[in-house]
């Protein structure tokens, strides 16, 4: 069964998904938000599991990427396909501006990259003639048409975001399983047990920081060419940090699919059933959801379901001993 | 191969280490022992970048090591231990050799994997979580394991025997004496089961308040009233 | 020109004020668990929302309800605590994820029972001038500096003469040896989260009579009292006194002399500089002595 | 697994249940009954004056049913929570539920990206909630506006103007709709010789001293006009209480300001203070139409109407209107709606609307309101005023 | 007065105390010497309920002592004087004295107290403003035990007083444990230095490797056969 599963279920993603939803273009658009949730969280939750840092301002990143992008492609003609990885890159650039704060710790480091969101901000609402200033821009190019697949339908937008979280799953998997990957796990509890064994720590919580940051960067991009459409307080908003970080924590943030699995279901029950039962205020469901998960499975709800689903006596002994 | 030149660490006013000097040659295997506080640890972490002295030079296989951070000295061949175990979390026994030969000598050699663990009775644990599925001795071993993958040239041993029961002990201790005919490195351990040092060493520093007090062979050192009086605060013998 | 940078000055100095006011309850809980409240703005808003309901439904002057914000705040500042005491792994992290998300709880509570709407006193008397020579402010302004100050020198007399406030102390600066001394530190954190919850009642009410309120502000407030408790350096009681009055100052000088478009960013500047240049921040050098 | 879904009595009740509510559906058809989609921001940043917006809409559906014209109009509301994504999924879920138009939206951030939706889903968009002027610049073909930032700065500049000052401070916040309504003041004013000088602020900020003062001692303007939303009125209003410019001699602010609400709230800020309005308070409507809306209004919400339902009513008015039309010549289910809405010529509670190409409204222009002893009066344009504008006038 | 029965403790997988017992007398200074990583400061750790027991019991009194809270057991009389002295470094001499008297049966004396800890240690009467982290090593040792006296323990355990310490200020210290001892309290002293140890003791117990090698009377006790023990010859 085990080989079968991550198949089957992207067969349903890319075939049943479009097939069976396609025609409801409001339950395409939930999915397409929820995808790009997704792809913050699994920045963020990237940036907590192997750099060990917990950020309360990737909204910082989402940002410059989306403006990097819309404006590479609005005013230097580039074509959008090109411009959104460069928004990744751009975010990267900017993570470089963020690298004293590596230095810091815990609440330090989560607080001063959200100074950081607020300064690209205040930036973006600044640099008038870069960015248009609070009127922000309208009309960005959206997605293009690429061999008959036209990725700026909502199934297009749906499978390309689908496939560039896919994506950045894959390279976070590689990365987890890599020697690096081995070092910033190790590094976790005890960072000086790996500094003396040779591992140069610092430098590889820095380029942790760079692939968070080009991971919320090229979503933050696609998402300008998918809503057409930035400000200042809408590409720095909280809601760019506070929703993916609920999606990661409830789907288990020390998982791969975890952000994934979270961000979808979070996203979902927030806006077709939460919104239903608290039209003012539904927010309040992401707190408690938020908290309860801390207090109840620190780990998230896709390490429950896992332990739920094998309960097999080794483990139940290897817990007891624990 | 090591050269410690005047020593000094201060800890918020309290001096906690004063003008050590010491040397080692390759190979040699030193045991460094004092009473509680003499500053033992300290000038460990003092030789593997973990603290900054006030003053003072760190000299390693001819390179000056005093700005040089953790890793680097680390790649430079100088191996260590916690007295604490401090195995990686979240990874295997396996794993943990792999990261610190991988970072620390620069590739890996699953061959030389096998032989540390097959040397350290680690085998039969290569797959387990470090962190949660050893047991005391195994957990020590493991520490002399992620120092040796490094390949060093000289291994920092703190305190590796501690906290284990006497047949462990024995055991162990038989491990450490095949280490330095194995693998033909110098060992400098801190250790204070007396018996243990005279078997293991060649040479014995002793450390009191921050200070060199007897540098010599275990024999000499031990029946050195200065260095009797610090263990026990009487005048032993005399 | 000169007129103005006194002004400005001045102004500064009494914002300085009422940030005191919303930064002690933090840096204290800080200080003492080495846990930052990120619902602390929260509670300060809560309170801020009392007194709308006391003034607005019972006519009281908000001053007046003070005593209602303190029950209602305390409480829930109880609350809080039982919560994060829960915690048992990684509590530096965790802590903060669920004081972030009872801080999403409290705003949206607020929300749903008071609206969105903006809200502010309509006491004359509060909002009358106060003329000292070339300077100008609010009553409420000068009302609520003047008992910034007075729990500010109340909280350092409790820190250093009460038993539980040397318990909580003790308990920040040795957690082990305080329990030798026969301290239950699960209780000495608890006093001082709810002593954290006396000086967010009083922060509430003061800025509930000197600006306007609506439910979002809460963690804009969290923020500002992180900066000013990194500017003050952990623990460091006068420095967050001394820290408020600095941001107010940098802010208010900044609109003075630049543009009030920037006031903002120049507090954000200002947080990232101490924080990558002094740690400690600017007035924790006297703790790391010894 | 327990899937319930392959039973075949559940199939046999799915079917029914799909029946039934295609049967209703056709029901509905039959009795001419048209579903208007509302985007609108009911929570969030932008929740007070979108649920603001969306009462006056409600009080159009009961005026236009009450009127008989054998069509009738049932709303469907959508929250965006003032988030540009769940605005655009709230009108694809607008289409897919087949409403025939839509009437909300808030917030030019809001509006744009929606509207955009609304244009590829071939739906007719009608608003009154962004000024912005770019929203009319992009050519749509079925977004129409009822008012714009144009009417906006002719209220405020032509009030300055009557006022002949020679110096006015525009302190405006850095929003988007602010700042582009503070520029276009600012043009305007000069235009006619009149020294700006102006002061942006963060919307962040709570403390406004420091730049009423620079307005005291180095601008010393003769008028201040406030571009920015109730908070900072009540900020800056405070600061100049207190600091007394004593140059002068009017305050003049935009919209949320001269409201009901306001004088009630802030009985000490508001007195001579000016702000846009469309109808004096306590209401008085000379005209009939006014007179129903202000009724229906009252009948539903037990209050006065204020500026953002009065909006709001007029837009969807002028929407179901031409819904009707549409519907009776036939043009509705072929696309024609919006063309319908274009021939729109109607003298309205806001004054006359007509569309032009963009679907802007070039007659609209906003009225000033007056806070006069706890009342608001409308003070211009002298066509307009329900009472002479008391001047010089502060509220200090 | 105090019995330690069979324990067995340490910390997570690392134990440390292997089925120890000992009894402590009341009125008497009972000095438990051994070597580095005996587990001596573990033993004291584990009465004050500092570590959990993972088995047997210590109780005072007849009191068992398992299971309860460090604050707890401090309320019941037992003071421990840490090794490493663990004052409060921010806090000034003399609150961190008061701190000692923070159970409620114990501040109505805490003047009294002060009185008495100031005449014990002259030197911390000059220094009662300053801040205990500003402190040499033999002040903050004397502020530890000053503390530790300010609670009027029934049983004061004293881990390592001469750790770090020059020999002048050991010596003052140990002036000090005599005059305690004279009064007539029960004593606790955990000590490497045994000829400090021996001079002081009425009994005396040598620990190694987590076990106890040797309990007798401090007069029966050979310091030869105590030197073989402790450097295993």
């Amino acid at each position: 069964m085990k080989p079968i599963a991550p198949v089957a279920v992207l067969a349903a993603a890319y075939l049943l998904v479009p097939l069976l939803l396609g025609g409801n273009a409001y339950l395409m658009t939930l999915l397409v938000s929820a995808l790009i949730i997704a792809g913050i969280a699994l920045a963020w939750a990237l940036l907590g599991n192997l750099g060990g840092m917990v950020s309360f301002g990737h909204a910082a990143f989402f940002g410059v990427g989306a403006y990097t992008s819309a404006l590479l492609s609005m005013q230097a003609g580039l074509p959008v396909l090109l411009a959104i990885p460069l928004g990744g890159l751009g975010a990267a650039l900017a993570a470089v501006a963020v690298l004293p704060a590596l230095r810091l710790s815990g609440p330090y480091f989560a607080l001063a990259i959200l100074a950081y969101a607020h300064i690209f901000r205040i930036l973006a609402t600044e640099l008038k003639s870069l960015t248009g200033g609070s009127a922000g821009i309208l009309g960005i190019p959206g997605l293009p048409t690429l061999g008959g697949l036209e990725l700026g339908s909502r199934n297009g937008q749906y499978l390309l975001v689908l496939t560039v979280v896919l994506a950045f799953i894959a390279l976070y998997r590689a990365i987890w399983r890599s020697d690096y990957g081995l070092a910033l796990r190790a590094m976790h509890d005890s960072e000086d047990a790996t500094r003396v064994v040779g591992v140069n720590s610092t430098l590889l919580k820095a380029a942790m920081l760079f692939v968070s940051a080009f991971m919320t960067g090229t979503i933050g991009a696609l998402n300008a060419h998918v809503i057409n459409f930035l400000d200042p307080d809408y590409a720095f908003s909280g809601a760019w940090t506070i929703v993916p970080i609920a999606a990661a924590i409830f789907g288990g943030y020390r998982t791969l699919g975890g952000p994934l699995l979270g961000a979808i279901a979070v996203y979902l029950l927030d806006q077709l059933l939460f919104k239903a039962l608290f039209p003012s205020g539904h927010q309040i469901i992401l707190g408690v959801l938020l908290g309860a998960m801390i207090l109840l499975s620190p780990n998230g709800l896709l390490p429950w379901i896992s332990r739920r689903l094998q309960r097999r006596p080794a483990t139940e002994v290897r817990h007891a001993a624990a | 191969m090591l050269q410690l030149d005047n020593i000094a660490v201060r800890f918020g006013g309290l001096n906690v280490l004063t003008d050590v000097n010491f040397a080692m040659e390759t190979g040699e295997v030193v045991g460094l022992v004092g009473p509680n506080g003499a500053g033992k640890t300290t000038l460990f972490n003092v030789i593997s970048g973990l603290v900054r002295p006030v003053s003072g030079r760190v000299v390693f296989d001819g390179r000056d090591m005093l700005r040089a951070p953790l890793y680097q000295r680390a790649r430079a061949g100088l191996g260590r231990t916690f007295q604490i175990p401090q195995p990686m979390h979240e990874l295997t026994v396996r794993e943990n050799l792999r990261v610190a030969q991988r970072f620390g000598r620069g590739r890996v050699d699953e061959a030389r994997i096998d032989e540390i663990l097959d040397f350290l009775k680690l085998r039969p644990k290569a797959q387990a979580d470090a962190a949660s599925g050893l047991a005391l001795s195994e957990l020590k071993a493991l520490e002399v394991g992620k120092a040796l993958a490094t390949e060093p040239k000289l291994l920092l041993l703190d305190e590796v025997l501690a906290g284990l029961e006497t047949h462990g002990k024995r055991l162990f201790m038989q491990t450490l004496l095949a280490l330095r005919e194995r693998f033909g490195i110098g060992i400098l351990i801190i250790e204070h089961d007396i018996e243990t040092i005279s078997n293991l060493c060649q040479r014995v520093c002793v450390l009191d308040f921050g200070k060199v007090i007897a540098d010599g062979t275990p024999q000499a050192v031990f029946e050195d009233p200065q260095v009797i009086k610090s263990y026990t605060g009487g005048a032993a013998h005399a | 020109m000169t007129e103005l940078i006194l002004q400005s000055l001045y102004s500064g100095l009494l914002v300085g004020g009422a940030y005191a006011l919303i930064a002690l309850g933090l840096a204290l809980v800080f200080g003492t668990m080495k846990i930052i409240n990120l619902a602390h703005g929260e509670l300060v808003l809560l309170a801020a929302y009392v007194a709308y309901t006391a003034e607005s439904q019972f006519g009281l002057n908000p001053l007046a309800s003070i005593p209602f914000a303190l029950v209602i705040v305390c409480a829930s500042a109880v609350l809080v605590y039982l919560l994060v005491s829960r915690i048992r792994v990684n509590r530096e992290l965790n802590s903060l994820i669920l004081t972030f998300g009872l801080g999403i709880i409290l705003t949206n509570a607020v929300l749903i029972v008071w609206s969105a709407n903006i809200r502010s006193t309509s006491s004359a008397w509060l909002q009358d001038a106060v003329v000292l020579g070339p300077l100008f402010s609010m009553r409420s302004e000068v009302v609520f500096f003047v008992l910034s100050l007075a729990l500010a020198g109340g909280l350092w007399w409790w820190l250093s003469r009460s038993w539980y406030g040397r318990a909580v102390r003790a308990v920040s600066s040795n957690r082990d040896a305080a329990k030798l001394m026969g301290i239950d530190p699960v209780r000495t954190e608890l006093v001082s989260f709810v002593v954290a919850g006396v000086l967010a009642s009083v922060a509430g009410v003061a800025i509930y009579s000197s600006s306007v309120i609506q439910p979002a502000l809460g963690h804009a407030l969290t923020i500002k009292a992180f900066i000013i408790t990194v500017l003050a350096g952990i623990g460091s009681m006068p420095g967050v006194l001394l820290g408020a009055v600095l941001l107010g100052v940098t802010e208010s000088l900044t609109v003075t002399l630049a543009s009030s478009a920037l006031q903002e960013l120049a507090g954000m500047v200002l947080f990232l500089l101490v924080l990558f240049v002094m740690p400690n921040g600017l007035f924790g050098g006297a703790r790391r002595r010894g | 697994m327990h899937s319930t879904a392959s039973h075949p009595r559940a199939t046999r009740l799915r079917t029914l249940a799909l029946a039934v509510a295609l049967a209703l559906g056709s029901f509905a058809a039959q009795a001419e009954e048209f579903v208007v989609g509302s985007q609108i921001p009911l929570t969030g940043s932008l929740a007070r004056v979108g649920n603001g917006m969306l009462e006056g809409i409600k009080v159009a559906v009961e005026v236009f049913n009450a009127r008989n014209t054998g069509n009738t109009i049932r709303l469907e509301v959508i929250d965006d929570e003032s988030v540009p994504a769940k605005a655009v999924a709230a009108v694809e879920k607008l289409a897919a539920d087949k409403v025939v138009a839509l009437s909300g939206g808030y917030g030019s951030n809001l509006i744009g990206p929606a509207s955009e939706a609304a244009e590829k889903a071939g739906l007719t968009y009608v608003t009154s909630g962004g000024v912005s002027d770019e929203l009319t610049r992009r050519g749509l073909k079925h977004f129409f506006r009822i008012n714009n930032n144009a009417g906006y700065a002719k209220a405020m500049a032509g009030l300055f103007e009557e006022m002949k000052l020679s110096s006015v401070a525009i302190v405006y916040s850095t929003k988007d709709a602010t700042e582009g309504l503070a520029k276009a003041v600012a043009a305007d004013l000069e235009a006619h010789g009149i020294k700006v000088t102006l002061h942006a602020f963060d919307p962040a900020i709570t403390d406004f001293k420091p730049i009423i003062n620079k307005v005291r001692l180095q601008d010393r303007a003769e008028g201040i006009a406030m571009v920015g939303y109730e908070n900072d009125y009540v900020g800056i209003l405070r600061a100049a209480k207190v600091l007394k410019p004593s140059s002068v001699k009017a305050v003049v602010g935009v919209w949320s300001l001269a409201t009901a609400q306001m004088a009630q709230e802030f009985p000490e800020l508001m007195p001579q203070v000016y702000g846009t309005a469309m109808l004096p308070f306590p209401v008085e409507f000379k005209s009939e139409a006014g007179r129903q809306f202000a009724t229906a209004y009252e009948r539903l919400y037990h209050k006065e109407p204020d500026y953002l339902g009065q909006f709001g009513y007029v837009q969807s008015m002028l929407l179901f209107e031409a819904i009707d039309r549409a519907a009776k010549n036939g043009t509705l289910a072929k696309g024609g709606l919006s063309e319908e809405l274009r021939r729109t010529d109607a003298e309205t509670i806001i004054g006359q609307v007509t569309f032009d190409a963009n679907g802007d409204n070039p007659h609209f222009s906003h009225r000033m309101g007056q806070h006069q002893n706890g009342k608001v009066a409308l003070v211009w344009p002298d066509a307009e005023a329900t009472a002479p504008k008391q001047f010089p006038g502060v509220p200090w | 007065m105090l019995e330690v029965n069979r324990v067995r403790a340490g910390y997570g997988a690392i134990n440390v105390l292997w089925d120890l017992s000992l009894t402590i007398r009341e009125g008497e200074v009972t000095a438990i010497i051994g070597p580095n990583g005996a587990g001596k400061t573990t033993l004291l750790r584990a009465i004050m309920g500092l570590i959990p027991l993972s088995q047997g019991d210590i109780a005072l009194h007849g009191d068992s002592l398992a299971g309860r809270q460090t604050w707890s057991i401090a309320r019941h009389g037992i003071s421990l004087i840490p090794e490493g002295r663990l004052v409060f470094r921010d806090m000034t001499v003399e609150d961190n004295l008061t701190m000692g008297a923070f159970p409620n049966s114990r501040r109505a004396g805490v003047a009294h107290n002060l009185a008495r800890v100031y005449e014990l240690f002259p030197r911390l009467a000059e220094r009662r403003r300053q801040l205990a982290g500003a402190l040499s090593g033999g002040e903050a040792q004397m502020v530890a035990i000053g503390r530790g006296l300010m609670a009027e323990p029934s049983v004061l355990l004293v881990d390592e007083p001469s750790l770090g310490l020059a020999p002048v200020m050991v010596q003052e210290i140990f002036g000090i444990l005599e005059r305690l001892k004279a009064e007539g309290r029960t004593i606790v002293l955990v000590e490497q230095n045994t000829h400090l140890a021996l001079s002081l003791a009425d009994h005396v117990h040598l620990m190694q490797a987590g076990r106890l090698l040797l309990s007798e009377p401090a007069p029966r006790v050979d310091l030869q056969r105590l030197h073989d023990l402790y450097f295993a010859r």
